[in-house]
């Protein structure tokens, strides 16, 4: 492997790592010792300077990962208020609306209510800020309960819980109760 | 021995198939009942548009001995479309009535035509599965970035997490929830009309102590569920391989019969 | 802001989002036209070419997205830090080429076509975010409705559903088009 490939594979395993990657891993994927390896990386970032690149490599406790610039942190914050974000979709909102009737509620529940699986809502949900967990249920498993947030209550201008309208709450409790108890 | 129709063909088919291994490698590749028959059809090189009904379903319903049915509803799926091919067979083979002109001929339908069309809208779905395949391959040689340090990772918090959805919306999709719920609940409190296999086996037996051949579309006639005909087809299947009855084709009436196994 | 900065802050901006940006933001955070930012686009990926970097920018579910380039792949399989989904079965691809085509679809509908019940494939589909649930269709029962999300064009590939190959007389349907443009 030449000089340049060996730069692009370095970059390339850094900006697609979910983590900071090691020298060890690096060295061991590229089969060059540490030196080479550190050398590299130098010459990485003095290219991203050279040719006034918008990030750099920066190495924390775990290892090196990409950063971006600080100088062009005025425009991320522009990212920020562009509301880029798609809105909710369906599952989400379903798996959200269970959550807020009858919270605290645990991942199992809100599948036998919905009769799909939910990681992915609940990831959105959780990544939004709309949900939180809440403890663990007791019980086989302790598994996690979720509860909505104070930023759910924000975004659906409401004060508190209790102001979320009654949806006919017999059959919420008659209906439900059974089928989660059923489980 | 009275198996639930739930429990029967997955352990009865898996205990004799172990000297068929190398059957099941091939079979484990079928996404259903017509993906094998199209692959029969296309190994076979023969037009979809006139398929030789009595070798395909030979060969299908030999298929069928040997794979090991670990789901049950697929195996389910694939019972029901040899009912199917069977039935089609069966029609195939009656003596036609005599048409007077070439216009009754026309207007004669082709008992083959449903499954060829169902053929060709399944033959379509399976090549854009390849096309996707092919990009999926494609795409997985580009990584997106997954980690490092972005204040992009904040915006979740800060930004419009909902979109332009109200709080009406969301009172809205718990009501249609429920709604939804209601009808499932119904159907999952009657109690689900049970089937055993051995039932119908002991039924066909009996038939055969007071005629001594059954019609093959007689065995079907009055049963209404999906799941009744695919119990009486297993029976079928399980009485022809105990040698306990015998499946032939009678040429002189031209419907398949089931009669006693003389042996 | 000279033609440099502007490159700069672009590339920050791509390279800092993790989902794919659209040039209508980027449009907006740069106060420049769509030609202009269009034009930055191609500049830089031909930098990245010239430079041979790592990665480059790409196209996919209607926007802008840093990704390695595919001739690194075999050195990215090594690294464990790279989260990877397993492929797609051969069942749940037919299933979900079926949604693709006739979206919005029932099960029932997917099911009469594959010839097999698709319970275990949708959820795989659902769970995996390819695709979404639409609605429900009028009529008895009001079955659910299917699509598919802007997920499915991100793990494709595709620019949108007109990338999709032609099939024969398989084609979208128009209902879909102004649907997922409304969004």
């Amino acid at each position: 492997m030449n000089w340049t490939k060996a730069k692009a594979v370095l970059e390339a395993i850094i900006f697609a790592s979910s983590e900071p990657v090691t020298v060890k891993e690096l060295s061991m994927i590229l089969e060059l010792n540490y030196e080479t390896v550190e050398q590299l990386l130098a010459e990485l970032n003095k290219d991203y300077d050279d040719q006034q690149r918008g990030f750099h490599i920066k190495e924390v406790a775990e290892g090196f990962q990409f950063v971006t610039k600080p100088e062009y942190a005025d425009y991320l914050e522009k990212l920020k208020k562009v509301p880029r974000q798609s809105p909710l979709s369906q599952a989400a909102l379903e798996t959200l609306a269970i959550i807020a009737y009858k919270q605290p509620i645990t991942r199992a529940e809100i599948e036998t209510i919905r009769g799909v699986r939910v990681d992915s809502s609940l990831s959105t949900l959780l990544e939004r800020g709309l949900i939180e967990e809440a403890g663990r249920k007791d019980g086989p498993g302790r598994p996690i309960l979720y509860r909505t947030t104070k930023d759910f209550l924000k975004y659906f201008g409401l004060k508190n819980l209790d102001e979320l309208p009654i949806v006919d709450d017999w059959i919420l409790n008659q209906q439900l109760q059974i089928d989660l108890t059923a489980d | 021995m009275n198996w639930p129709c739930s429990k029967a063909p997955m352990r009865k088919i898996k205990r004799r198939t172990d000297k068929q291994a190398s059957y099941q490698v091939k079979l484990a590749a079928f996404t259903g009942p017509l993906d094998l028959l199209l692959h029969l059809i296309e190994r076979a090189e023969i037009d979809i548009y006139n398929i030789p009904i009595v070798e395909i379903t030979d060969q299908f319903l030999a298929y069928l001995q040997t794979m090991e049915l670990f789901d049950l509803h697929i195996a389910a799926d694939f019972l029901l479309m040899a009912a199917t091919l069977m039935q089609i067979k069966a029609r195939m083979l009656l003596p036609r009535p005599l048409v007077e002109t070439e216009e009754e001929a026309a207007e004669e339908e082709d008992p083959r035509l449903e499954l060829v069309e169902r053929l060709l809208e399944y033959k379509k779905a399976k090549e854009v599965a390849t096309r996707l395949q092919e990009r999926e391959a494609e795409a997985r040689r580009f990584f997106p970035r997954t980690g490092g340090y972005f204040p992009d990772l904040e915006v979740a918090a800060t930004a419009e997490p909902v979109g332009q959805v109200t709080l009406w919306d969301l009172v809205q999709a718990f009501s249609a929830l429920l709604e939804s719920l209601l009808p499932r609940l119904e159907l999952e409190g009657m109690p689900e009309e049970e089937y055993s296999i051995q039932e119908m086996m002991d039924q066909i037996m009996a038939g055969l102590d007071r005629v001594p051949r059954i019609h093959f579309s007689a065995l079907f006639s009055g049963l209404t569920s999906r799941k009744a005909v695919v119990a009486s087809f297993l029976a079928l299947l399980e009485l022809i391989r105990m040698h306990k009855v015998l499946v032939q084709q009678d040429m002189t009436f031209g419907e398949i019969v089931v009669a006693r196994w003389e042996g």
